[in-house]
């Protein structure tokens, strides 16, 4: 579903969130690192973490990636709601004909 | 340069027009009679959605000559429904979705109905020949076929 | 911009002196299914061209000494729609039948297949097998040509300035007579033949074949009479072994190019292999006429 | 034909019919209009100079007698377009880098192709533009040229770019070569998982570039005013992006530029980016006319995009039991002349059907002297899938299984890994392949020269941002607009979801799709997103509506909105207690549209996530003629999880239509170069698209594994239908002749010269 209409979600607790990146993100923005444990109930929160960890990254994830959460394919939306425990894999975006 | 003065009938009405003497009848059709309904595909013969019968006759409106309409009798996608009245095959091409982007449609109606006049009752092999210089780069043809079949039946009351 | 000229000549000699009159080139439209794209890509930049259709003997369909005459001018469509013609030379009809497509055929001529001087051309062989003469006006008047001499190469022929072809005429058949033309392309429809063949023969009363003709397109920088895959027939009852003398015959007169449409090494093989279905279709038609 | 394999029993009463599209009588009656089919008073006819050569510096371009020549408005080379920054923007797998898009606008400093478009005239008649291209005068240096993309990857080959520097290489080659990218996905161990595999093959595979083969050239219209504003008449897959690209390659503000939404004459992922557009609105601005091109077919083939040829090689291994334990896929695609072919997906999509727990897929994106590729359906995936699917159909033979039930010993389903990292999150791909295998005809026995093949493919299916706005007519029928490019029937399918969601009649809602100006930002209509992302905010535009359709009622009744609900397209009190009122038609609450509050109007817009993946089974019979090598395809099923059929028939139609173009790319479609490396074969007669007399029916089994992250269960239906046709003709041919084809076309030459090799 659309994560606009899931802005109004309630959200919960403090929770973990396992983030994931493809070989080629990881090499070039992260030294290789592929998997992070961070706190987060939204891409936003997501987002801000990454950028945390690395300045910078959180407008290359923005610009070049689409996202599967829980291996369910979503364009970056700020407001997609994370569920706890999630995985959070970040992929390059795809374009069809 | 000079023009030659071409009288003609299109559709069952009387037309006069200017052309130069290289000039296609698709081109006239298209950009003098602001005819837009026969397209061009290729310009070049090769996929027939300039289709247009001359005299009776199929053909690429590409490959013929304005002043070749002088004295002739010109139909074209624009005159094949009768006013609000959809002739059978454009009926069909909807019904069966014969049509995914449209623009080879056209063509393709004014060639059916060349062969629905010539043969009542064509088998699946005689219309996909018929048709075969009508490229259809989206449907696969299928339903284009279906729909020619469908409206040979209904035209023949079968 | 040179500016093209347009005209409506009402009889042959009236077309050929206003081709052998015009300086420039000077082109003779029929069905323009060549000519139309030629001119649209610019490689023909004609001053003058010349409809031919209105002129009558250009235009007709007609029985002469027992044989066929038709025009110039006459469409493929024209040439399917006549029964008894259709009948007669149903191999000219296998040829006229895979110019182009349908729209291409209710425009396009035999004349013009053959003065286009395309290799490839489909009526071409299946004419020249057929023994077909082509009647040529010019300055000089009138002449018959066998219709195998009118092309020389790719897009020229042998015409002189000032001369087209006014029609064609196709001898009266022997009976047990069959042709037939075959052509190979990727597509079924829509498409330039990588070789074609064309055959005509005749058998006695016993089953032996008394005269053939064997034509190749698309092997040669012009359709092919070839005398030898002839012989190979003659004389036979069109046998296994005939038909393979006859394949290897074909193969062998074939000197191809590598092109777009296909290999040298596939157009050598399918010359031989076309020639023998070629024939199995022309007995058959011989057989059951 | 419709299989529910795990349909729910939903009752819909629009949703799965097939009724006329909206815009069905203007093209079946010649009204419709087209990118070529717009005029406006005082048009100019453009026309565009291309390079004769495919490789040359280009030392001067002389424009003076062109320009004098009468008639003559104005002559475009690049010196009129503004420079822009060599920068790769946006995501990996479609960066663009404008400073390469306006080079193929208009070539700079070399011609990089035959067909490169290097200067443009516009004049008061076609003719007259055609006489002045043949007076510009250009100085060329010619220079060698590379075509073949293993040609162009060899150290010596010609560069295209002297500083083009490898990417995705650590650390950087200190050459420059003609390779744009190196890419890897890779999980698990592949030198462990090929030890463990009882049977492996090893194939090196070529592919042709193919053409979208779209019947209506590119054509646009240009009106540019003294104000600055612009307005372009375009035939595009996506509007907004043709607005996005031409507004930055002229250095114009968005705002000033309105693109109206032409009808297209097919696009398969060719219109989803400019050629003419650009051309012609600078040509407006520099003559104050509008300004009119339209590409001739030779055009179209020259310089617009096919898609990548490749040149691949993949190793399979699998246990006897037909378990896949271990793939590398090697995978080398030609961008073009611009570095930019769908690599990425290609090795994404290669394995993405298989559980197989040890995968790599290496990717290079190499440049050579031809036209840049362009997207064509499901881009990449067929590529691919040619080489894997052929690979899988030697493994089965060796191991003496049936193909089908070795792809489904492997099938992915919700849960499976993938090699580019998260797990696949939907089913779909197993019940194609049962569908076939309980079809009647699968196991029915075959003739001589004859062969059964078998291949699948899988491709992503798109989401992203789309709007929509609807708006209550006085009458209460309904007005819907999106911002989608119509290519198939898209329309329809947007107002069959309206329908069902408002409750009305299908044929109450007038469905459209609105200029740039008109609603919001649209994405292209492309990687068969439309259904599913702007049918998300179709209905999302719906609920808004139903929403003010009950306030609108709450207020007629004078009771609290929460006492209203909506039912089969009427207003009707929640229960007893709210009142005893009669239900409110749409045209009752539109009669008092002024009194409770003016116009009823709602627009919605999303970024769509939770898109599926499309999965396709096909087989085909073929009969090979052994004399001339021509194959004949004797029949087609085609099925594909569609997740759900909106409108059925244009599902149908949308695997027919794929299947047929697979059959084209895997028999007879390719680009044919000269020596010269000038094409051959620019035109329909020589490129050769398939033709009715060359086909069977194809039989399109439509499975349904409804997609849950949308209302009506969509997953997209337009691409992953032409990712197996070209392995299953070639699996076809294989077991009909037992010569295995790897390089594609497979044209009668080909398939000859490998029988005869004995």
């Amino acid at each position: 579903m659309q994560a606009k209409s899931q802005a109004d979600a309630p959200i919960a607790v403090p929770q973990t969130v396992r983030v994931m990146l493809t070989g080629g993100f990881s090499r070039r923005y992260t030294d290789g690192v592929r998997e992070f444990e961070i706190e987060a109930k939204t891409i936003r929160g997501v987002i801000s973490a990454m950028d945390r960890l690395y300045p910078g990254l959180g407008e290359h994830l923005e610009e070049e990636t689409s996202l599967a959460v829980n291996g369910v394919i979503h364009e970056v939306v700020y407001t997609q709601i994370v569920p706890a425990g999630a995985e959070v894999f970040f992929i390059p975006r795809i374009e069809g004909g | 340069m000079s023009k030659h003065h071409i009288t003609t009938v299109i559709n069952g009405d009387p037309v006069e027009f200017l052309c130069l003497a290289n000039q296609s009848l698709l081109d006239v059709l298209r950009n003098d009679l602001n005819m837009t309904g026969t397209k061009e595909g290729c310009g070049t013969g090769d996929c027939g959605s300039c289709s247009v019968t001359l005299d009776g006759r199929l053909v690429c409106s590409c490959l013929v000559l304005g002043v070749e309409a002088q004295g002739k009798s010109i139909q074209t996608i624009e005159g094949m429904a009768n006013g609000e009245q959809l002739h059978v095959l454009q009926r069909k091409f909807l019904e069966h979705a014969a049509l995914q982007c449209g623009i080879c449609t056209p063509g393709f109606l004014i060639a059916a109905r060349s062969l629905l006049e010539r043969n009542p009752d064509p088998t699946e092999e005689e219309v996909r020949f018929w048709l075969a210089g009508n490229l259809c780069r989206c449907t696969g043809y299928n339903k284009i076929i279906e729909a020619v079949l469908d409206a040979a039946r209904e035209l023949r009351g079968a | 911009m040179i500016e093209m000229r347009f005209e409506q000549p009402k009889t042959a000699e009236a077309a050929s002196a206003l081709l052998a009159g015009t300086q420039g080139l000077a082109k003779v439209l029929s069905g323009g299914t060549d000519l139309m794209v030629h001119m649209r890509n610019g490689n023909v930049k004609p001053e003058l061209v010349l409809d031919v259709k209105g002129i009558a003997e250009m235009n007709t369909i007609a029985v002469e000494d027992g044989g066929y005459r038709f025009g110039a001018a006459v469409s493929c469509m024209q040439l399917l729609e006549n029964k008894a013609f259709a009948e007669t030379w149903p191999g000219v009809i296998d040829g006229a039948n895979l110019v182009g497509s349908i729209q291409v055929r209710g425009r396009a001529t035999v004349a013009g297949n053959l003065c286009n001087a395309s290799p490839a051309a489909d009526t071409v062989p299946a004419m020249i097998a057929a023994g077909a003469i082509a009647r040529v006006v010019g300055p000089k008047g009138r002449r018959e040509v066998p219709v195998e001499e009118i092309p020389a190469g790719p897009g020229k022929t042998t015409l002189e300035k000032g001369e087209l072809i006014v029609s064609f005429f196709l001898p009266k058949r022997a009976p047990r007579s069959g042709d037939a033309y075959l052509r190979f392309t990727p597509r079924t429809e829509m498409d330039i033949a990588v070789v074609g063949v064309g055959l005509c023969l005749t058998l006695d009363a016993n089953d032996v074949c008394t005269a053939a003709r064997v034509s190749l397109g698309a092997v040669a920088e012009r359709a092919l009479l070839v005398p030898e895959a002839a012989a190979a027939l003659i004389g036979t009852k069109v046998d296994e072994a005939a038909l393979a003398n006859l394949a290897a015959a074909a193969s062998a007169a074939a000197r191809p190019i590598d092109d777009k449409r296909g290999t040298k090494v596939f157009r050598i093989k399918l010359a031989g292999v076309l020639a023998r279905r070629a024939a199995e279709k022309a007995l058959s038609r011989a057989k059951g006429n | 034909m419709l299989t529910n394999t795990k349909n729910t029993e939903h009752v819909f009463k629009s949703v799965g019919t097939s009724p006329v599209r909206p815009d069905g009588v203007p093209k079946v009656t010649g009204i419709a209009q087209y990118g070529a089919d717009y005029s406006l008073p005082g048009m100019l006819w453009a026309k565009i100079l291309r390079s004769p050569h495919a490789h040359a510096r280009i030392r001067s371009i002389n424009t003076a007698k062109a320009e004098a020549l009468p008639g003559v408005k104005a002559v475009l080379t690049s010196a009129d377009l503004p420079a822009l920054p060599f920068d790769y923007v946006g995501p990996e797998r479609v960066a663009v880098n404008y400073w390469h898009m306006t080079r193929n606008i208009l070539a700079r400093e070399k011609a990089l192709y035959e067909g490169h478009a290097i200067a443009a005239v516009a004049a008061t008649t076609a003719a007259i533009a055609a006489e002045a291209l043949t007076l510009i005068e250009v100085d060329y240096e010619i220079l060698p040229h590379v075509i073949d993309v293993d040609e162009a990857m060899h150290p010596d080959a010609p560069l295209l770019y002297e500083d083009m520097i490898t990417r995705g290489i650590e650390p950087a080659p200190s050459k420059p070569s003609n390779i744009s990218k190196r890419l890897e996905f890779k999980i698990g161990d592949i030198d462990a998982g090929f030890a463990s595999a009882d049977e492996v093959v090893e194939l090196s595979f070529k592919t042709a570039p193919v053409h979208q083969g779209y019947i209506e050239p590119h054509s646009c219209l240009a009106r540019y005013g003294a104000d600055g504003q612009c307005e372009l008449w375009s035939s595009s897959q996506g509007h907004f992006v043709v607005r996005a690209y031409t507004a930055k390659l002229l250095g114009m503000e968005i705002g000033n530029l309105v693109v109206h939404p032409a009808e297209i004459g097919g696009g398969f992922g060719g219109k989803t980016v400019v050629y003419v557009e650009p051309v012609a609105v600078a040509l407006s601005r520099k003559t104050g006319h509008p300004v009119k091109i339209m590409m001739s077919r030779e055009d179209v083939f020259k310089a617009t995009g096919p898609t990548s040829g490749s040149s691949m090689t993949v190793k399979v291994g699998v246990k006897k039991d037909g378990t896949i334990v271990a793939a590398d896929g090697l995978f080398k695609f030609q961008g073009g002349a611009f570095p930019g072919s769908p690599v990425m997906n290609a090795a994404m999509c290669a394995f993405a059907p298989y559980i197989i727990p040890n995968v790599r897929t290496v990717g290079f994106d190499v440049v050579s002297n031809r036209p840049k590729s362009a997207a064509y359906r499901a881009p990449g995936s067929p590529i691919s899938a040619f080489a894997v699917e052929s690979v899988l159909d030697v493994l089965a033979q060796k191991i003496g299984m049936d193909p089908l039930k070795m792809r489904l010993k492997n099938a992915v389903k919700a849960g499976s890994p993938t090699v580019w990292g998260p797990k696949h999150s939907h089913d779909g791909y197993a019940e194609t392949i049962q569908a076939l295998l309980d079809h009647p005809e699968y196991n029915k026995p075959l003739g001589k020269n004859q062969g059964r093949g078998v291949a699948s493919g899988f491709w992503f299916n798109g989401g992203g941002e789309s709007a929509a706005s609807i708006h209550i007519n006085e009458d209460g029928t309904v007005v819907l607009a999106t911002g989608s490019m119509d290519v198939g029937g898209s329309r329809a399918s947007m107002a069959l979801m309206a329908a069902e969601t408002l409750g009305v009649p299908y044929a109450s809602v007038r469905s459209t799709v609105a200029d740039t100006a008109s609603i919001g930002y649209n994405h292209v209509t492309g990687g068969s997103r439309v259904t599913f992302a702007t049918g998300l905010a179709v209905v999302e535009a719906c609920n808004n509506i139903i929403e003010e359709l009950r306030l609108r009622a709450s207020i007629m009744w004078d009771v609290d909105v929460t006492g209203v609900v909506w039912e089969d397209g009427y207003a009707k009190p929640a229960d007893i207690s709210v009142g005893d009122f009669e239900p409110l038609s749409l045209k009752a609450i539109a009669a008092k549209r002024a009194v409770t509050g003016g116009p009823i109007v709602t627009e919605a817009a999303v970024n769509a996530g939770g898109q599926a993946p499309g999965f396709s089974t096909q087989f085909c019979d073929v009969e090979v003629d052994p004399e001339t090598g021509a194959v004949k395809i004797l029949r087609f099923v085609a099925a594909q999880d569609v997740g759900r059929a909106i409108h059925p028939k244009y599902c149908e139609g949308q695997i027919q239509g794929g299947v047929v173009q697979g059959i084209g790319w895997a028999l007879n479609e390719e680009y044919i170069y000269d020596k010269q490396g000038r094409l051959a074969n620019a035109g329909f007669l020589d490129y050769r698209i398939p033709v009715a007399s060359d086909l069977p029916m194809i039989e399109a089994i439509m499975v349904e594994v409804p997609n849950p992250n949308h209302p009506f269960g969509v997953k997209g239906v337009g691409e992953a239908n032409i990712v197996p046709p070209m392995a299953a003709v070639a699996n076809a041919i294989q077991r009909a002749t037992g010569k295995r084809l790897t390089e594609l076309p497979m044209s009668p030459p080909r398939v000859l010269a490998a029988i005869d090799a004995g």
